[in-house]
């Protein structure tokens, strides 16, 4: 049961860091309609993150609902991917493309994930979660691949972007296929779904995707975590600190309110 | 002059001009302004509230936020279409926007200080927009009708949400209590001015009524709002932060103070708290996003070489 | 009392809200002498915000002190200037020209006032602490003044960027020469310096400075606050909560801590 | 010739080599490359550091964290001075750097997590440090030894802050203690490995060694850094993440485990969890404050123009 609920966790933090991150773009995209889109994609993610939360206490049985696993754990104690909590922007950390290269990367990494999920854990709350995420995890991934088409095969200095932002996300690809202990045990019970399984699935989709936008996969290396630990361990990157701080400082500065 | 009697006939029998229909340029100039400007209001009205997204204190709330700040987002969506059924261009009139060159509603150049402000403008701001708005739906101009139909059923939404959020915090902590009051304390005054100046200094007033492009006076809207806002404000337990507000039987209506109008002239004419942070803020996702939209329009443009080859 | 006690966390909070804003630069400054100045000018705000803080508790006589004072305020009970709090970079708000123009304008007040406070005001802690100050402060507005001249009779591109700089921070200006009730109070006691007093002076001292540097004092209207209400009343700008957030995260996270 | 043996000389009287003095080129090439790696591994060095100037959880640690900061921005200023001694140019030694083609010490290439990682460096990593700079004070170059002794008198004030925030954190709560604990197991084994490869992998050591820049082997320094830092970790009360550490009576020292060194060689070859960031940092820095310098270059020609005019 502790796995089971240190997998909700994972698969809800990636969801609530990434859907932070995408609502960043609220009122500051490159048009009206992508103002929209960013939106609904974070909705979506944050919807996601809400059910898996609710679910990891549930699991957990110490009372902890979403809002008290959202804003009152510390760094360490969350076990997103690193890729969730970059900073690709609009801040000065990146860029739409940097934002669009993380958003087909992650999006068709959960898909993969969650299609598997959907078709057969044997939990099946689990099960029901990723089922209809799916659905939203498709239209994330077509938005993304649509924009890196425009960007890839739009102007010159737009595919140079893409491409630097290809290069940006691309270190944190490795971790994406890593297989923590957890999931490990819980896809030794048919729970969970190994992501190391998932590589070639995603490469082929985005091996296809970069094709037609003129693009390919940057030959980077993983970027290390300190002594191996990466996100689904807890340990993140400096990025992440300020984006709880953000997220966190209300609920904090007041413990006993109702919202 | 045919056409401006059957332009006549339509206005009087209440029913609505489309697109195709003729119509008196001064007509189409007053309603591209006034849509236009409706538009940039929900656009620009993205900042204060989104402000408040990436610190929303529960999921739940968040999620709310995220939607109504989207649905924004929507709306200047849907009022820009119906300028272009008019004959104007967005990116033009973006461009205004930008230069400083045509208005949004003054009431988003205050700033969001605490979350009880995300409440506070669902109620009293969208509430008074939806005074405003609601008239609109049966405005003369059909596609600008229909647009608000939409759109005040989603501000209908919003202000009950932000109402509901005001009822959560006042039965919270006492912390949270005074967040409300303070936040209420400082839109009150701005919402009020949200319905125009005085009807006596209002010269457009009476055209935009004669075309039924408008329904009711700002005074009017002004009464109706103040009426419908004092019992919930009751109900709520927070104190309008007017003295001079009691009900006046003879009249059958709230009798209130006079906003400031010098302070609303100085916020109309640019300088009101947050007039230059929301400008410099437009102006900088439209010039950062615009390595987009050419890579867009190339893109487009090559696929549509390509179709045709 | 409780004039005197918030008089201190006025003083104490421009001091301590501006200094966070200058550590920012730490690592990003143009070369590495700045780096070591910019250090400087905020460690020196920093001790004067502390003083200041902790002489604010003493006086309010309910056992908080300056950790108390800084951490586990909201921002409403902030008492500072908003000049002092404006994102004048290195981040997107701003640029190391619109640093220096806020660091000039707001070391040359802080300078007039503390010169007063040092020479008469009738409460002797702050007249030691202002005289303390005063040799801190003529180096910074010092600095800033050197850095003026340089950018404004440097390159075309600087001297635009210092004007720009100057275009930014001056509707902050106003808010500086506006007394608080609690200053004419206490002013009227000789305790505090009316900062309406000291416009002439400042005003003078800006320009001999934009004069030498080729430069002029922008006519922008000031900044009006809602409802007329500003710093000193607590009524800020949306950059506090954010700055804020960052300050305090920590701290409120675990509050039982000891540092 | 007889120059190359009054160098030898002087070196060999465990006396100064002076800038003015002539010395042989390898000399003069090795020691820029080794200052320079210095001041670089100071500036560098700032950013995981810095990471929580903005967050310090209380106003002394801010000031004493702010402090030592910038004092390792001094330090970078002192060491590219004695590098110009050298004939060295600091904007040539900036380009190296941000270009990737001269190191810093590895150690900053791991992040800063948490505010007990501030004391671990201040503990560990400064601490290390010293026991690789102290020898350097009696290096045979005068201005890097004159520097290495300043700095060196900096850096043991900085230990002993960070030991004492451990300190204080020890004697806090729960949490406080595992932080502590946590940030232990983080920065033991890289701060290992910051005195070089074994002596067996370190193909520079022997020649440093008789040119006097160098006065102890890399398996002196860590062993001896490994015998200081113990008995302050049992002081302390947190475990060292090393199970094969443990007094050996028979040679007067302890024992301890070998660090890996496949990641320490990845880290050197850039690709360290930080090293990326670090540069880019360092980079962008250095791009955006281009328009400063060269405006602080204009107005001194102007200057100089004029009083020569």
């Amino acid at each position: 049961r502790a796995d089971l609920a240190a997998y909700c966790l994972m698969l809800g933090d990636d969801a609530l860091v990434l859907s932070q991150r995408l609502a960043e773009w609220c009122s500051r995209a490159p048009e009206l309609e992508e103002d929209v889109a960013m939106a609904n994609i974070a909705l979506d993610l944050l919807g996601q993150a809400r059910l898996l939360l609710t679910r990891a206490g549930e699991v957990e049985g110490a009372g902890r609902d979403e809002d008290a696993l959202a804003y009152f754990r510390d760094e360490h104690e969350f076990r997103n991917v690193r890729l969730a909590e970059i900073d690709c922007g609009p801040g000065p950390g990146g860029d739409f493309a940097t934002t669009i290269a993380r958003l087909l990367v992650f999006s068709s990494w959960r898909l993969a994930l969650f299609s598997r999920l959907a078709a057969g854990s044997a939990d099946p709350v689990l099960a029901a979660v990723a089922a209809k995420g799916v659905k939203e995890l498709a239209y994330h991934r077509d938005h993304a691949a649509q924009w890196t088409l425009r960007l890839g095969d739009g102007t010159e200095h737009s595919h140079a972007r893409m491409r630097a932002g290809l290069d940006r996300v691309w270190p944190f690809v490795d971790e994406l296929f890593t297989p923590h202990e957890v999931e490990q045990r819980l896809a030794g019970q048919g729970i969970a779904v190994d992501p190391a399984e998932l590589r070639s699935e995603v490469d082929g989709v985005l091996d296809v995707v970069l094709d037609r936008a003129g693009l390919s996969r940057p030959a980077l290396p993983g970027l290390p975590g300190p002594a191996g630990r990466l996100g689904r361990d807890g340990v993140h990157t400096e990025a992440m600190g300020y984006l709880l701080a953000e997220l966190q400082h209300l609920a904090r500065a007041m413990p006993g309110a109702r919202w | 002059a045919a056409l401006e009697q059957r332009f006549a006939r339509t206005i009087a029998a209440d029913h609505r001009i489309e697109p195709r229909d003729w119509m008196p340029d001064a007509y189409r100039r007053t309603l591209i302004r006034q849509i236009a400007q409706h538009a940039h209001s929900e656009i620009i009205g993205m900042q204060p509230e989104g402000n408040w997204i990436s610190r929303a204190p529960s999921l739940r709330r968040k999620a709310i936020l995220l939607a109504k700040v989207q649905d924004e987002a929507g709306h200047g969506l849907y009022l820009y279409a119906a300028t272009e059924t008019l004959g104007a261009d967005r990116a033009d009139l973006t461009r205004k926007l930008i230069e400083g060159r045509q208005r949004y509603s003054s009431i988003f150049n205050y700033p969001t200080l605490t979350f009880a402000d995300v409440g506070v403008i669902g109620w009293l701001v969208d509430g008074a927009a939806i005074c405003n708005q609601v008239p609109l739906c049966r405005t003369s101009y059909g596609p600008y009708a229909r647009a608000m139909i939409r759109i005040c059923k989603e501000e209908s939404f919003h202000q009950r949400q932000g109402y509901e959020l005001l009822l959560t915090m006042m039965s919270g902590t006492e912390q949270q209590r005074r967040m409300v009051q303070e936040a209420t304390d400082r839109w009150w005054w701005p919402a009020l001015m949200m319905f125009g100046p005085p009807d006596a200094d209002s010269p457009n007033t009476a055209q935009s009524m004669a075309w039924r492009i408008k329904r009711d006076t700002n005074d009017e809207l002004r009464q109706k709002f103040v009426d419908m806002t004092v019992p919930q404000a009751e109900k709520l337990g927070v104190t309008l932060p007017d003295p001079e507000l009691r009900w006046n039987p003879e009249r059958g209506h709230y009798d209130f103070g006079t906003p400031d109008w010098a302070e609303f002239k100085q916020v109309l004419a640019g300088n009101g708290p947050c007039n230059a942070q929301r400008l410099a803020h437009r102006r900088r996702a439209h010039e950062d996003g615009a390595w987009v939209r050419e890579a867009a329009s190339a893109y487009a443009a090559k696929q549509a070489a390509r179709a045709a080859a």
